[in-house]
């Protein structure tokens, strides 16, 4: 076993724990939080992939942005300190069911697809992934359109946003 | 990857530095905690309620725009990374790009959602 | 060197558990949090899918950022929705909103 | 090679051929020694954080016309060192009501935030620290954890100022984020990388002379990211007490003030790296890789004294008035500024250097005039507006 597969265990190993507990604790802020651990984790994993610009990015859209925003969210909308009522609804167990025959569908059929262990083959040298991705952001024949696209999304995230929260009546 | 794992050794002493402060003072410092010493400061008033109040819903505006311009800023690195061997097109799509989410700005300007009062 | 394998399985497992959020919590941002993970889990794929296949093709990693920006604007609408809920109704646990029923 | 051109490869060879000879595996032995030489930059950066104490309290002193300490050692210079030994024998106490693991985790998250912005910081041409190719934004990425801590801090606290601090100071922070990632495009557009190593290398002429404007708008956001005055309403002692950090105490309390410094000078750093050619000065930073630290370091201290004579000068502002200055002021300007310079650089591509600089100086000059210009007419508008509604009001009396 090589050292990269061992951070990997350890990392996915948190992961997954920290994934598991921002579904299961009552106190949403520590949801959050254990969320906040969770994509750190992903960030982790981008790293071992060699895609560092998108681990920082995780970082920075996830971690400060994202989190923030859910933290607001939860500061916003409870009226006391202290959660009240379960966590869970009371078809959990049905969640539950569903959650591990997806992960079994998923894993069943992944085993069976021919590049299932496929190994990476080693990163060219020289190679930016920054100024691939710009180039590819930009060029016509590339991703122009979702390049463009995105900011219309995130124009009717902002403008649909503000008006359901605070459309003052 | 190499030069990841300096970054995470970076975490890993830029964390032992400050629990190893922390720690040693809380082997040095005197630990006699009483009901009074313990409460929550608040002037000298006895603390009323939970430690949570009523927000404004501002708070939440503002932290929406952040995230908004936040992920479009991430759009825009790799572009100007690239900018110097692309040609006019490219500064156009960015512009472009850029005055989209202007609109939504002045937008929520606009609509008086930028006012803290 | 990981094979891709293991990352798959991986987020297959971060997948499920956000999918169990969603149909488990009972307070809606939790719900929310939930499909953040299964987000996660897909950009897992899709870095994944890059690196193992071949490096110069961007497509991974453009789409990974594409999916952030759906992220972003899926928080940003869906906790926006919660506040209205709450403004109106006074509640965000998932169940209490029924007012569809009637 | 000798140790004077390059004293971090001599010292690192000859550390790794001890742990080598003491028949450890190679790549240990250098993770190792990588592991050592982090720990002791750190060290190096915790004894200049002391020394901050001094001089933000001497420099203080002095623009409030006083002595500042001067009983302990020379100049006082022993008193920081006291401090942290009143400190480290300080009893620690957690408010009832509290979080604990998330209490004691932020002041933690706080201090590590800030020493890890110096793995990308470039000391001299021989030590770059980590290159990495997106090192600005990994500057963000780090003040994100900072932003967090600070949530996490005010929230655990169990204490209503605390908490009204915390959402204070993070709308602050994450609002002033916006025109400081516009501004950090600029420096990306001119030297085409991210890596702050690249942006050093490419400022054969200081980024500062291509956009002034940048360079003033980063400084803004950089002193409100830093919470320090006129941005420091967290704090407002008058009616939140300390903000955040209001009950901490002891050790942790020193973790977020002695972060906080370390943060002001850390940015002072990064100014003078993407604006004032990092640890370049003419070609000295050639002739010995101490000299390049003594230049960065310098600079460094200078962008640390420039924001503390704003904190010293200014007077703090109200919340409002300080997000409208920003959404409505500091981030149009700086994406102004963003497509501007990117349609100059277009245009002047192929230019020679002063004509190039030329042309930047004049969109720098355009564009803040233009927005100028607009602030002073829609000022006058408004003055306009509120003499008519007073005039009413007195015409109705």
């Amino acid at each position: 076993m090589t050292a990269e597969q061992i951070i990997f265990l350890i990392v996915g190993a948190a992961t997954l724990l920290s994934a598991l507990l921002v579904v299961t604790v009552r106190d949403l802020v520590h949801a959050a939080l254990w969320l906040v651990a969770a994509l750190f984790g992903v960030a982790i994993l981008y790293t071992l992939l060699n895609a560092g610009f998108l681990a920082v990015v995780q970082v920075v859209v996830y971690i400060g942005a994202i989190a923030i925003l859910f933290i607001f969210a939860v500061m916003l909308t409870r009226r006391q300190a202290a959660d009240t009522g379960a966590a869970l609804n009371k078809n959990w167990w049905a969640g539950a069911l569903m959650a591990v025959l997806t992960f079994a569908g998923l894993a069943f059929l992944l085993q069976g697809w021919s590049g299932f262990s496929k190994t990476a083959s080693a990163i060219p040298s020289g190679f930016d992934a920054i100024e691939q991705l710009g180039g590819a952001l930009t060029s016509p024949v590339g991703y122009v359109l979702p390049f463009e696209v995105a900011s219309v999304l995130l124009l009717a995230a902002l403008v649909g946003a503000v008006y359901l929260a605070f459309n003052k009546k | 990857m190499n030069e990841w794992l300096y970054i995470g050794l970076f975490f890993i002493v830029g964390l032992i530095i400050p629990v190893g402060a922390i720690g040693v003072a809380w082997i040095l410092g005197p630990k006699k905690p009483n009901p009074i010493k313990q409460s929550t400061y608040e002037c000298g008033i006895e603390p009323i309620g939970e430690g949570w109040v009523q927000f404004k819903a501002q708070y939440y505006i503002f932290a929406l725009v952040f995230l908004v311009f936040d992920v479009e800023t991430v759009f825009l690195f790799p572009w100007a990374v690239k900018l110097g061997q692309l040609g006019m097109f490219a500064v156009v799509e960015g512009i472009v790009f850029i005055l989209i989410l202007i609109a939504g700005l002045v937008y929520t300007w606009r609509k008086g959602m930028l006012e803290w009062v | 060197m990981i094979p891709l394998s293991w990352y798959l399985i991986l987020a297959a497992g971060l997948f499920s558990i956000g999918l169990f959020g969603v149909l488990a919590r009972r307070n809606a941002v939790a719900i929310l949090l939930g499909v953040e993970l299964m987000l996660n889990a897909v950009n897992i794929n899709l870095v994944a899918f890059w690196r193992y296949g071949d490096v110069s093709l961007m497509a991974g990693q453009v789409f990974t950022i594409i999916v952030f920006a759906v992220a972003a604007a899926e928080v940003a609408v869906g906790l926006a929705l919660v506040i209205s809920v709450y403004r109106r109704r006074n509640t965000v646990v998932a169940e209490e909103l029924d007012l569809l029923k009637w | 090679m000798n140790f004077l051109n390059d004293p971090l490869k001599v010292a690192s060879d000859w550390l790794t051929g001890i742990f080598v000879s003491w028949g450890m595996n190679d790549v240990f032995a250098h993770v190792l020694v990588v592991f050592l030489g982090i720990f002791v930059l750190i060290l190096i950066l915790m004894v200049i954080d002391i020394l901050l104490v001094w001089i933000e309290r001497k420099v203080v002193a002095r623009f409030q016309d006083r002595l500042g300490p001067n009983r302990l050692g020379p100049f006082g210079l022993i008193q920081p060192f006291a401090d942290i030994i009143k400190l480290l024998i300080k009893e620690d106490t957690t408010p009832a009501g509290a979080d604990k693991i998330v209490y004691n985790i932020a002041p933690m998250l706080s201090m590590m935030s800030v020493l890890i912005l110096w793995a990308v910081v470039p000391l001299a041409p021989v030590m770059l620290g980590v290159d990495l190719n997106s090192g600005l934004l990994f500057i963000i990425a780090a003040g994100s954890i900072g932003t967090l801590s600070i949530i996490m801090a005010g929230w655990s606290s169990n204490n209503k100022f605390s908490v009204i601090g915390a959402f204070r100071q993070v709308a602050v922070m994450i609002s002033f984020e916006v025109p400081m990632l516009a501004v950090m495009l600029i420096p990306t557009i001119f030297s085409g990388s991210m890596g702050m190593n690249a942006i050093v290398q490419s400022q054969d002429i200081w980024f500062v002379l291509f956009s002034p404007l940048a360079a003033l708008i980063f400084l803004i956001a950089a002193i409100a990211e830093l919470g320090r005055a006129p941005f420091d309403l967290a704090e407002g002692e008058s009616e939140l007490v300390s903000g955040y950090n209001i009950e901490y105490s002891g050790m942790k309390f020193g973790m977020f003030y002695a972060g906080e410094l370390l943060h002001a000078f850390t940015f002072g750093g990064f100014w003078a790296i993407m604006f004032f050619g990092g640890y370049r000065f003419f070609g000295l930073e050639l002739v010995s890789p101490f000299l390049a630290i003594a230049i960065i370091l310098f600079k460094a201290l200078v962008g640390y004294w420039v924001i503390m004579w704003v904190k010293y000068t200014v007077m703090r502002i109200r919340i409002d008035q300080m997000l409208a200055f920003n959404w409505k002021f500091l981030t149009p300007v700086a994406f102004t500024l963003v497509m501007v310079t990117a349609l100059m650089n277009a245009l002047l591509r192929g230019a020679d250097g002063w004509l190039y600089v030329t042309g930047m100086i004049l969109a720098n000059i355009v564009v803040a005039w233009v927005s100028l210009e607009v602030v002073r007419s829609t000022g006058k508008k408004e003055r306009e507006r509120v003499e008519g509604v007073k005039q009413v009001v007195e015409a109705h009396h």
